[in-house]
């Protein structure tokens, strides 16, 4: 059996691709590097937008990211059913690219902020999210400046009224609305969320928690099954 | 060659952290007399023809897909006098 | 549009010329009528001036900086020295790790955020052009008192600007200082560091040989930043109107350095690079000067193929822009079309704008006239330099008898912890830290609030070898110690740097410096200068790590008033096994908890002097640098035997704070009792070549052994565990409260 | 109650990165005929009283020393039409 494959993809100014293919593999997957000047997905089973700042932040987060010629081949896929996770710069683009409600904007307290968070996980009906159990508290590095989430009222209403809300701030870094720190579309194939999972599986580097790894095993177990 | 304002301001029911961020550092600085603040971007698009309705209508397009999210934002073009 | 060409200027030899405005001499104008044998061209002014410039030239500092030489330790570590853009250092198994510190504090004092911004882009080229792929920065960081109006415009700039720019490029910030003084309120130190990695056989050198090679200009394109001196030029001689006015601010684009180093480390994969050199100060001049000083001897440039932001720009002013993001390189003709392409890739413009010659000269045309014919070596290499007299300031004998032995002691050691532990040097920098990214590369294994930032290499770069090995940094400098001492005080920021790399196991290998100081006219700040040199030099003989580079910023006054000589060092150190490093503090309960070194009243210059009486006075610690060694050795060979479960070095605060600080490494107290009999000595006492460290119950013996063999001191202090720092008969404070005035002083004052 | 506006432009001298990213995404997006852009800021300010010369001039202040940058940015002020 060959392994899953999932796209990682680079945009100039992504930073944490690399991050984000070695989570892969240590889960036992296949990183696949997918270039945003090639409108080719490659095949790849599920595809990976990492964080970064991308096109340099400029204009808003995500603003020019979501038209490169990779992001029309991938936008059709998503709404089609491939399963996609977008985390902090990728949660960005995902939303400038309507793939997910709502925007996210400058961090209530105006800083940058690089810290290791507390984070509940309020649904696990996601091929991303699966491994975890409901109501499971995680601690994974945030960092970001522009990580607050809002939306109308009505799209807040219906997110929370379709399990939409896939993860919560545990003391509230940024000012997101009801304490937002990732949801997912209505199909529940793609999920974006502010905290990096990918900077949260080996004991060795940095982060305070494995509990990122929670997420590679879930896509990789699904695909696998597929 | 004519100069085309894009004006972006967040929609009304955004919180605008910035712009409130300003208001309440005003007082402490002496400034008082300013009831709310609200930041927003100023786009300055040269535009190689004249701004015709043609042109104009190219702007508010770029700006409706690129220059504004118009899930929190709201945007004006104008030619500049 | 009138033209100074070189053939303009044979025929007009009495041109005055406005040399004195751009901070050239007589003597030195002198000297470059009589180098080219007619008067130069506005142009060529301009490259002298740059070039002969103190940031360039070196020309008060040289003469003591060549100690760093002459008196260096044999290292077999050291694979290239001083005089690259960057030191490169041997760390095993085929890699080799390059970096450098820099200062930016001028800059950061006129516009905070774009100075400190454009700070962390230019150490992370010279890191770049070394053909390394930067893995961290680092900043030291030196503002006016915390209370200080001036010092709330000033940091939160500073901090968003390396902030900005250091988490843009993806590079994790692993370290750095944040100190306050009132000394510095005109004039904020910014220093930033940079390190990199690289094949130890792929290093890259500033150098253009190979007559017929292609020289590109790649990057941003040039624009008139930082050139209010070349409008004097070209307006003085040409009473141009149109050169306005020039901003002497240059603005970084983050986005684009990025791309940068991208596409620079795919030119060294796919090797078509023959020599690279990043433009930094002086630019376009300093960067053609330099590569054909270092290659074949000549280049041939046509100015007017530099693409332009601003189409109005005048030879002059291309030639001395600091337009940010730019890089050169020397290319054969063969490979030019592979270079141009991985250019195109990454969306980064790329010229053509010259060619190496072997004639020994820099030719450059405008146009097609020639308006600049030199021998690049005498601007690059064969600057003035200057024996500046130097003596002792009048008030030293004076300030150093001035000793804090004689302060009042205080009664109650609680109170002064937690005064200490809340003031703004000593309180957590979390303020500052939490708007830097620490994790991006996924390499980080230790990074704030640990002594020092550790890496690991094995995954720095895609597709290398594995290696177990990883590298460890640490930046420190005390300006007070530096003021009392300028000797001593060097040798003690190094001896805290190397500590604090050894406290996490890593063997310390490497030094890089930044000396801020005020000017070098004034004699008492060139003996501040040259004491510290000295001190610096000596030091690193005896420690055994070279100096490998760095950075002397002058001119750090406001009005005569010179900040505190502050000589910042940074020492980079390997670890064989990264996973054995130590952590930073008390890491679990049940711990023995270990002081390591000999503690002697030294009071003089401490934080308790500084913070309880505004006292400056007396002479620094003693710099024990044969204790010094004889510490890491113990800790490097403790931590490799995994004997530790925990370290923190003994610096500013002295012992009172160091155990504070373990405390709050993940809220784990201790019980201790002092060794000495004067409990306030024992705390507060900043002795040098002290560390803290816990082992489990029964690994104690065996350190206690170790320490015995080095002839180390070693005390068993206690134990970890409860949920206060007590001290036996001393005092006895819950560690949430040591938490609530660490962690609330700077937000308290910063917000 | 008042409403005044407050433009706020990089120099002409000055780097604008956002802007010249923008400028270079739009072919790309499909708009042709864009020479230039610039990005800056606007800033709407709500004034209790009348827009007065007296309140203008502290407008400005407050322009000169919060709202831009004075060492790289350019500023101007108006009432909202
Ligand atoms: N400007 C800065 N940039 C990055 N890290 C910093 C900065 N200032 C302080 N730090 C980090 O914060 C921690 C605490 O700093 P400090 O109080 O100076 O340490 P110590 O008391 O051990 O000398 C260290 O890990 C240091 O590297
Ligand atoms: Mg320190």
């Amino acid at each position: 059996m060959s392994a899953a494959r999932v796209g990682v993809v680079t945009f100039p100014g992504t930073l944490d691709d690399q991050d984000a293919a070695r989570a892969v593999r240590h889960a036992g997957g296949e990183a696949v590097p997918l270039w945003h000047a090639d409108p080719d997905l490659k095949g790849v089973d599920a595809v990976f937008l990492p964080g970064g700042f991308s096109y340099g932040d400029y204009l808003r987060c995500g603003a020019i990211s979501r038209f490169a010629p990779l992001m029309e081949e991938l936008i059709p896929a998503a709404r089609a059913g491939l399963p996609v996770l977008g985390t902090c710069n990728g949660f960005q683009i995902l939303c400038e690219a309507h793939l997910l409600p709502g925007a996210l904007m400058r961090n209530a307290s105006l800083h940058y902020i690089c810290r290791d968070q507390g984070v509940v996980v309020e649904n696990t009906a996601t091929p991303w999210t699966a491994d975890f159990t409901e109501g499971q508290r995680i601690v994974l590095p945030i960092k970001h400046g522009e990580g607050r989430y809002v939306a109308d009222e009505a799209t807040l209403a219906a997110l929370e009224a379709n399990g939409q809300v896939v993860f919560r701030y545990v003391g509230n870094p940024n000012g997101s609305l009801n304490d937002i720190a990732g949801i997912r579309n209505e199909a529940g194939n793609i999920v974006g969320l502010m905290p990096h999972p990918e900077h949260a599986v080996e004991d060795l580097t940095g982060a305070p928690s494995t509990d990122g790894r929670g997420f590679f095993t879930s896509i990789l177990k699904k695909l696998v099954n597929a | 060659m004519a100069r085309v304002i894009v004006d972006v301001m967040l929609k009304p029911e955004i919180l605008d952290a910035q712009g409130q961020a300003i208001a309440r550092a005003l007082p402490r600085l002496g400034f008082s007399g300013v009831s709310s603040v609200r930041q927003g971007k100023r786009f300055e698009v040269e535009i190689e023809g004249p701004a015709d309705e043609a042109a104009l209508a190219e702007v508010r397009k770029m700006a409706e897909t690129l220059l504004a999210n118009t899930v929190i934002e709201d945007f004006t073009v104008t030619v500049a006098g | 549009m009138n033209l100074d060409t070189v053939k303009r200027a044979a025929d007009t030899p009495g041109e005055r010329q406005p040399y004195a405005e751009l901070g050239m001499k007589r003597d030195e104008y002198d000297r470059v009528r009589e180098i080219l044998g007619r008067r130069p061209t506005s142009s060529e002014l301009a490259i002298y001036s740059v070039m002969w410039s103190e940031h360039c030239s070196y020309k008060s500092s040289k003469v003591h900086l060549r100690q760093f030489g002459t008196k260096a330790p044999k290292s077999d570590a050291l694979l290239v020295g001083m005089g690259e853009n960057a030191g490169v250092v041997d760390v095993g198994d085929g890699w080799a790790a390059t970096f450098k510190i820099e200062s930016h504090n001028h800059p950061s004092y006129v516009e905070p955020h774009q100075g400190a911004a454009t700070g962390v882009g230019g150490i992370v080229r010279d890191i770049m052009s070394m053909g390394a792929r930067p893995i961290a920065v680092m900043d030291s960081l030196r503002f006016g008192g915390a209370d200080q109006p001036d010092t709330r415009r000033v940091l939160p700039g500073v901090v968003e600007g390396i902030s900005h720019y250091g988490n843009c490029l993806g590079l994790p910030n692993i370290g750095g200082e944040v100190v306050f003084d009132p000394c510095y309120i005109g004039n904020p130190l910014v220093n930033a560091l940079c390190v990199g990695l690289l094949r130890k056989d792929q290093i890259k050198l500033a150098t253009a040989p190979g007559p017929g090679n292609k020289v590109v200009l790649f990057g941003a394109l040039t624009g008139p930043d930082g050139i209010g001196g070349a409008s004097v030029l070209a307006s003085a001689t040409f009473e141009d109107e149109s050169q306005a006015k020039r901003p002497s601010v240059q603005v970084g684009d983050p986005f684009m350095e990025k791309l940068l180093i991208e596409c620079c480390l795919e030119l060294y994969q796919a090797d078509v690079v023959v020599g690279i050199q990043d433009l930094g100060a002086a630019g376009v001049s300093c960067a053609t000067t330099e590569l054909a000083a270092k290659g074949t001897g000549g280049m041939d440039v046509q100015l007017d193929l530099v693409p332009l932001r601003d189409p109005s720009l005048r030879p002059e002013e291309i030639l001395m822009s600091e337009s940010q993001e730019r890089m050169m390189a020397v290319v054969t003709p063969d490979d030019i079309d592979a270079f141009m392409a991985i250019c195109t890739k990454w969306d980064i413009p790329a010229t053509v704008i010259g060619e190496v010659t072997d004639t020994g000269r820099l030719v450059m045309t405008w146009h097609g006239e020639t308006i600049v014919d030199i021998p690049p070596g005498t601007a690059a290499d064969e600057g003035p330099v200057y024996e500046r007299p130097f003596a002792e300031p009048a008030g030293q004998a004076a300030l150093n008898a001035a000793s804090a032995a004689e302060l009042p002691r205080p009664e109650d050691l609680r109170a002064t912890l937690l005064q200490l532990f809340g003031s703004p040097n000593l309180a957590s920098k979390e303020w500052v830290t939490s708007q830097y990214d620490r994790y991006v590369r996924g390499n980080t294994v230790l990074a704030q609030p640990a002594d020092a930032g550790v890496l690991r290499i094995s995954e720095a770069m895609p597709g290398a070898e594995e290696t177990t090995r990883g590298i460890a940094l640490a930046t420190d400098g005390n300006g007070r110690y530096a003021r009392l001492d300028p000797y001593a005080g060097a040798q003690l920021a190094l001896s805290e740097a190397y500590r604090n790399v050894a406290v996490t196991g890593a063997t310390p290998l490497a030094v890089t410096n930044c000396l801020n100081f005020g000017s070098p006219e004034d004699p008492e700040v060139m003996w501040q200068f040259a004491e510290a040199v000295r001190g610096l030099a000596d030091a690193c003989k005896i420690l055994g790590v070279p100096v490998t580079g760095g950075n002397v910023s002058f001119y750090n006054q406001t009005g005569s008033t010179a900040i505190h000589p502050t000589p910042v060092v940074g020492v980079l150190g390997v670890i064989d096994d990264v996973a054995k490093r130590v952590r930073s503090g008390f890491t679990g309960e049940g711990d023995r908890v270990v002081l390591l070194g000999e503690t002697r009243e030294e009071l003089s210059g401490s934080e308790w002097a500084h913070v309880a009486h505004g006292h400056l006075g007396g002479l620094p610690p003693v710099a024990d640098l044969e204790a010094e060694r004889a510490l890491a050795l113990v800790l490097t060979e403790a931590a490799s035997r995994g004997l530790l479960t925990g370290s923190h070095d003994l610096s500013d605060g002295g012992l009172a704070v160091a155990l504070a600080e373990a405390c709050l490494a993940r809220g784990v107290g201790c019980a201790v009792s002092l060794p000495g009999d004067d409990a306030f000595v024992d705390l507060f006492s900043e002795s040098a070549a002290r560390a803290l460290v816990t082992v489990r119950p029964e690994a104690f013996d065996a350190l206690a052994e170790l320490c015995a063999a080095h002839e180390v001191p070693c005390y068993g202090l206690g134990g970890t565990g409860g949920g206060t720092l007590a001290v036996e008969g001393v005092l006895e404070i819950p560690v949430a409260e040591l938490r609530e005035v660490h962690e609330g002083a700077l937000p308290a004052v910063f917000g």
